[in-house]
């Protein structure tokens, strides 16, 4: 077979959001790739100058589907930060519990379309069905399955009524034993490990120097989590611990997010038992200070960080969203390189690639005439140059 | 030698570099020139163990553009490098070369806002479509959509 | 087959292909809510395959562009009639009454025509995916064919004929194969998941790699037709497995009323063909999809290797039977 | 293998899924659907239209005897909303000082004409 070239397209089965690969294959070797992002871009930093505090949050929350309560938390801590206004703790509890129940759905989902991937369809059925309780417990609370609306700046809009503490709490024995079935599965389990290990291997050294954060860079050995380095909301009272692998194969990755889901559900049956009494909001003044902030939180898919900078007004001057997936892309296009053609599902997967977080202006497919695009090449050029000590 | 200092003593060493001062617990904001700010990463890499950069966000400020390179490292803290450029003429020297993150961020910013990164290799495209006017950068506040123009996608009337 | 019209109703009607064709849409359903069931689904009606069959044949056929629209018309046919013709020799209701000696290598060949028509489709439309696809399934089937083969044929060696029918009259007087050659039976069986291009094989039609494989052009009428095609295999390998491992449709002791032995045979028949249909859900529902290179390692390491150790086993045994 | 064994079990027992249409999905309390106005408690604030990220909310004629915290006013304005502009994430709700506007959990339905008016 010449070297041909599989663009695994902007619409194609594997992919749940557009991106675009164009990989060169010698085979069913992978020779080059040309990554193509921004597909699903949508202007937000652009809107959100001009929609005051109120009107920006449901904005902040469409950046991305599956970790919406991650940007309007990490949005609205960073304002009230500028602002210094201290929201009660109570508040900072139930923003905690959605955070998680968060992080539980979007692991459970990612481990179902990894199974997916590699065509092992019960799993996904499985984990998909288990799901179902974290997500009956969040529109019990919120009222929307997957836009959360909790978040307003100065606190929580809706509160947790003792009856849905007792409902959710009686849902998690069973979710924590189904998880239970799923660690041993994902160990012990023929059929996933001889697809998992040692696919997409990213050794400790080279997740740091691509960048690489979340789950990805946990199951390469760096224990990098911004919940404990950089605590905020209530992980700092909640007792949980930070887990890594050392595999950092997609087999590694799989295993972190599985054991994130455990943390999780503690952390979440934690903040249940004990959520403090108290109002569930403050009053926030319209305008914010001048000033700018760093505001960092920990979603589901790795450190999303907003830049955000205020000039007294009652809007935003600028946001600058960093995504997770953003950062874990270099690491996707390095360790796909000599893989098969039949792994690429499996590691884009692997990092839990959430695309419309990646862009945001507004593009509709159109067939790309110039491939202007990062090369794979110049990377390990610029890269083998630079082991050379010429900095 | 990563010095594992406390945070204010950190502040103090690196008044080298420019107007430095502590914005809280585990941050550090340093203000310096464009042409400093290699010259600071690679000190803040090597002596005071800041290897991984988190981000690089821009802003525009009317009258001049302002990059800002996020760094952390195993300590924890976060430093924060802030660069003003020219509106006219914005430039200013990779740093894809040693932290090899950049090159999406940079790619991104020249993308949005027209800063060009001198010595990046792969300075294309990468958040706005192919044909979209290369002279217009959407995230300035100065650019108003053209009415007339098309900017890709489907034509929506712009009310 | 001295009366052509019982010629004809034994090719045509009952256990000809009217029958296989219902068959196969029964089979086609089964798999379907088997594996449905096992995953907490409802899994579909039962005239859901037949549904979709007459739907894909009233939908518009689509001719990828510099496509021969005739060989693209033709290979689909070519792949039903090779099964069909296999059919003709799997003993359903007793012996088949046109079994000679040599059928079983006849249906051996005839079963693997449809990979082959999958390859030359494939190849035809001029899309990377479906040329992709096209050459791994031509080179699965070149790594489970050899273990597939012998485990089919070891039945033979032992029986001493090439005939199915003579094989299942031999293990009416004797044992099973399934107790005499257990290794060749699960051989059987994996050789005839990877035919059907099932879950743990179904690499040429990996959807989540390159979205349909060599199906990916087949539109309207010859994706129906390719549909029942893979039915149909899974009719007749279920039949082939049955009757050379699990005793076939005949019964040991003779029945006084001759028809009853053979209307019993078929349900016999039934029964077994169904077990067989469990096994292979059951693995289809428990697997994943391996890559084409370890299904290299695990074919010609393991798959291979058990299948000759177990031709060694069947000479010896037959050694000593014969002077025993 | 557990997979099996979990796998026949559930051959055996009942499948999970929700048959829709026969079986309801239980709806829970707070569940955000269609918007709704109660019309006599309105006093046409426009607060609700102001703070529409959607923009969705316009306010149209309307006079009405209303009678608001022991006094009665003459109201002029009424929200008019667009019925699939709405993304009912009940900011009016929050915002309405007379609980005029609320989210029900009827289901809101779906179009692509976003000028439709919800009457």
């Amino acid at each position: 077979m010449p070297e041909v070239v599989v663009s695994i397209g902007p619409h194609h089965p594997a992919l749940k959001e557009p991106v675009n690969f164009k990989v060169v294959v010698d085979g069913e070797k992978i020779v080059r790739l040309e990554l193509d992002l921004s597909y699903n871009h949508r202007g937000i930093e652009k809107a959100a100058e001009q929609r005051d505090f109120i009107r920006v949050l449901p904005l902040m929350e469409r950046v991305c589907g599956i970790c919406s309560h991650s940007h309007s938390t990490a949005f609205a801590k960073g304002i009230e930060e500028l602002m210094q206004i201290e929201i009660p703790q109570r508040a900072q509890y139930i923003r905690t519990i959605i955070a998680e129940l968060e992080r539980m759905h979007s692991h459970l989902l990612w481990l179902g379309v990894a199974a997916h991937v590699i065509g092992f369809n019960t799993l996904f059925m499985w984990t998909w069905r288990d799901r179902e309780a974290v997500q009956d417990t969040v529109e019990e609370m919120s009222g929307n399955r997957v836009h959360y609306a909790m978040n307003e700046v100065g606190g929580v809009r809706r509160d947790l009524t003792a009856a849905q503490v007792t409902t959710a709490l009686e849902r998690l024995p069973n979710l924590e034993e189904r998880i239970k079935k799923y660690v041993d599965m994902v160990n012990t389990e023929e059929t996933m490990l001889i697809r998992f290990r040692g696919v997409g291997k990213i050794s400790r050294e080279e997740a740091l120097r691509y960048g690489t954060v979340g789950p990805t860079a946990r199951a390469s050995g760096i224990d990098y989590d911004i919940r404990r380095d950089d605590p905020y909301l209530a992980y700092a009272d909640v007792p949980w611990n930070v887990v890594t692998d050392t595999n950092g194969d997609v087999y590694g990755r799989t295993r972190v997010r599985i054991w994130e889901v455990q943390e999780s559900l503690k952390i979440v049956r934690y903040c249940l038992e004990n959520l403090p009494e108290g109002p569930i909001h403050v009053p926030a003044p319209k305008n914010a200070p001048k000033g700018e902030i760093l505001s960092r939180y920990e979603a589901p898919r790795g450190e999303l960080v907003h830049f955000i900078r205020t000039n007294g007004t009652d809007k935003v001057e600028r946001v600058d969203i960093r995504t997770p997936t953003l950062a874990n892309w270099t690491s996707v296009a390095m360790c796909l390189v000599n893989q098969n053609l039949a792994d690429i599902p499996v590691i884009v997967a692997a990092i839990d690639p959430c695309l419309s977080c990646t862009s945001r202006i507004t593009l509709l497919d159109i067939h790309t005439k110039k491939t202007g695009v990062m090369s794979l090449d110049e990377l390990i050029r610029r890269n083998r140059s630079r082991d050379h000590g010429q900095v | 030698m990563t010095e594992m200092s406390s945070p204010e003593v950190m502040t103090g060493k690196m008044k080298e570099f420019g107007i430095t001062e502590q914005v809280r617990k585990n941050r550090i904001r340093i203000t310096t020139a464009p042409d400093r700010v290699h010259y600071a990463i690679k000190t803040l890499q090597a002596m005071f163990g800041f290897d991984r950069l988190i981000t690089i966000s821009a802003v525009d400020n009317r009258t001049t553009l302002e990059l800002i390179y996020h760094l952390t490292g195993p300590h924890r803290m976060v430093v924060s490098i802030a660069v003003e450029l020219p509106r006219d003429l914005p430039a200013i020297a990779t740093v894809s070369g040693f932290l090899l993150s950049a090159a999406i961020y940079e790619r991104q910013i020249h993308d949005l806002f027209g800063i060009v990164f001198t010595g990046n290799p792969n300075m294309n495209r990468i958040m706005l479509n192919e044909d979209w006017p290369s002279d217009e950068y959407p995230l300035r506040k100065d650019w108003k959509p053209g009415p007339d123009t098309f900017y890709g996608g489907i034509k929506v009337k712009r009310s | 087959m001295t009366d052509p019209v019982f010629g004809l109703i034994y090719i045509f009607i009952f256990p000809g292909f009217l029958f296989l064709f219902a068959y196969a849409l029964v089979l086609a359903f089964l798999d379907r809510k088997i594996a449905a069931r096992m995953q907490q689904r409802v899994g579909p009606p039962f005239f859901q395959p037949f549904a979709d069959f007459i739907k894909m044949l009233g939908k518009e056929v689509i001719d990828p562009a510099g496509v021969d629209s005739g060989i693209f018309d033709v290979a689909p046919l070519v792949a039903l009639a090779a099964v069909m013709t296999a059919y003709l020799y799997v003993p359903i209701v007793g012996n088949s009454p046109l079994a000679f000696q040599g059928d079983l290598v006849v249906v051996l060949y005839l079963m693997s025509l449809p990979t082959l028509v999958l390859f030359l489709l494939g190849w035809l439309s001029r899309n990377i995916f479906s040329a992709i696809g096209g050459i791994r399934s031509v080179t699965q089937l070149f790594i489970y064919e050899v273990p597939f083969f012998l485990a089919l044929l070891t039945p033979a060696l032992m029986a001493g004929t090439w005939s199915i029918s003579e094989i299942v009259v031999w293990q009416q007087k004797n044992m099973w194969f399934v107790f005499l050659q257990p290794i060749s039976f699960i051989i059987a069986l994996i050789g005839l998941q990877a035919k059907l291009e099932r879950t743990p094989f179904d690499i040429p039609e990996a959807e989540t790699e390159i979205v349909a494989g060599p199906w990916t052009e087949l539109t309207g009428r010859r994706l129906a037709i390719m549909d029942l095609t893979i039915d149909v295999s899974l009719v007749v390998g279920s039949a082939l497995v049955a009757a050379l491992f699990l005793g076939g449709p005949m019964i040991p002791w003779a029945v006084t009323p001759a028809w009853l032995e053979g209307v019993i045979g078929f349900f016999l028949f039934l029964a077994k063909t169904l077990a067989v249909l469990l096994v292979l859900s059951s693995i289809e529902v428990a697997t994943g999809r391996i890559r084409i290179d370890q299904l290299n390692d695990i074919g010609w390491k393991y798959l291979a290797g058990a299948s000759i150790v177990q031709v060694g086993i069947v000479l010896v045994m037959n050694y000593l039977w014969v002077y025993a | 293998m557990s997979v099996l064994r979990e796998m026949f079990e559930n051959l055996l027992s009942r499948p999970i899924t929700i048959l829709y249409p026969k079986e309801k999905v239980p709806i829970p309390a707070a569940f955000r659907g269609r918007v709704a106005i109660i019309d006599e408690k309105c006093i046409g604030c426009s607060k609700c239209s102001l703070v529409c990220p959607a923009q969705a909310i316009t306010m149209i004629e309307g006079q009405r005897e209303v009678e608001f915290r022991g006094k009665n006013l003459a109201r002029k304005k009424r929200p008019q909303i667009k019925l699939f502009k709405c993304i009912r994430c009940g900011l009016c709700e929050r915002h309405c000082p007379t609980e005029a506007i609320y989210l029900s959990n009827e289901l809101s339905g779906s179009g692509t004409d976003p000028e439709v008016i919800m009457v």
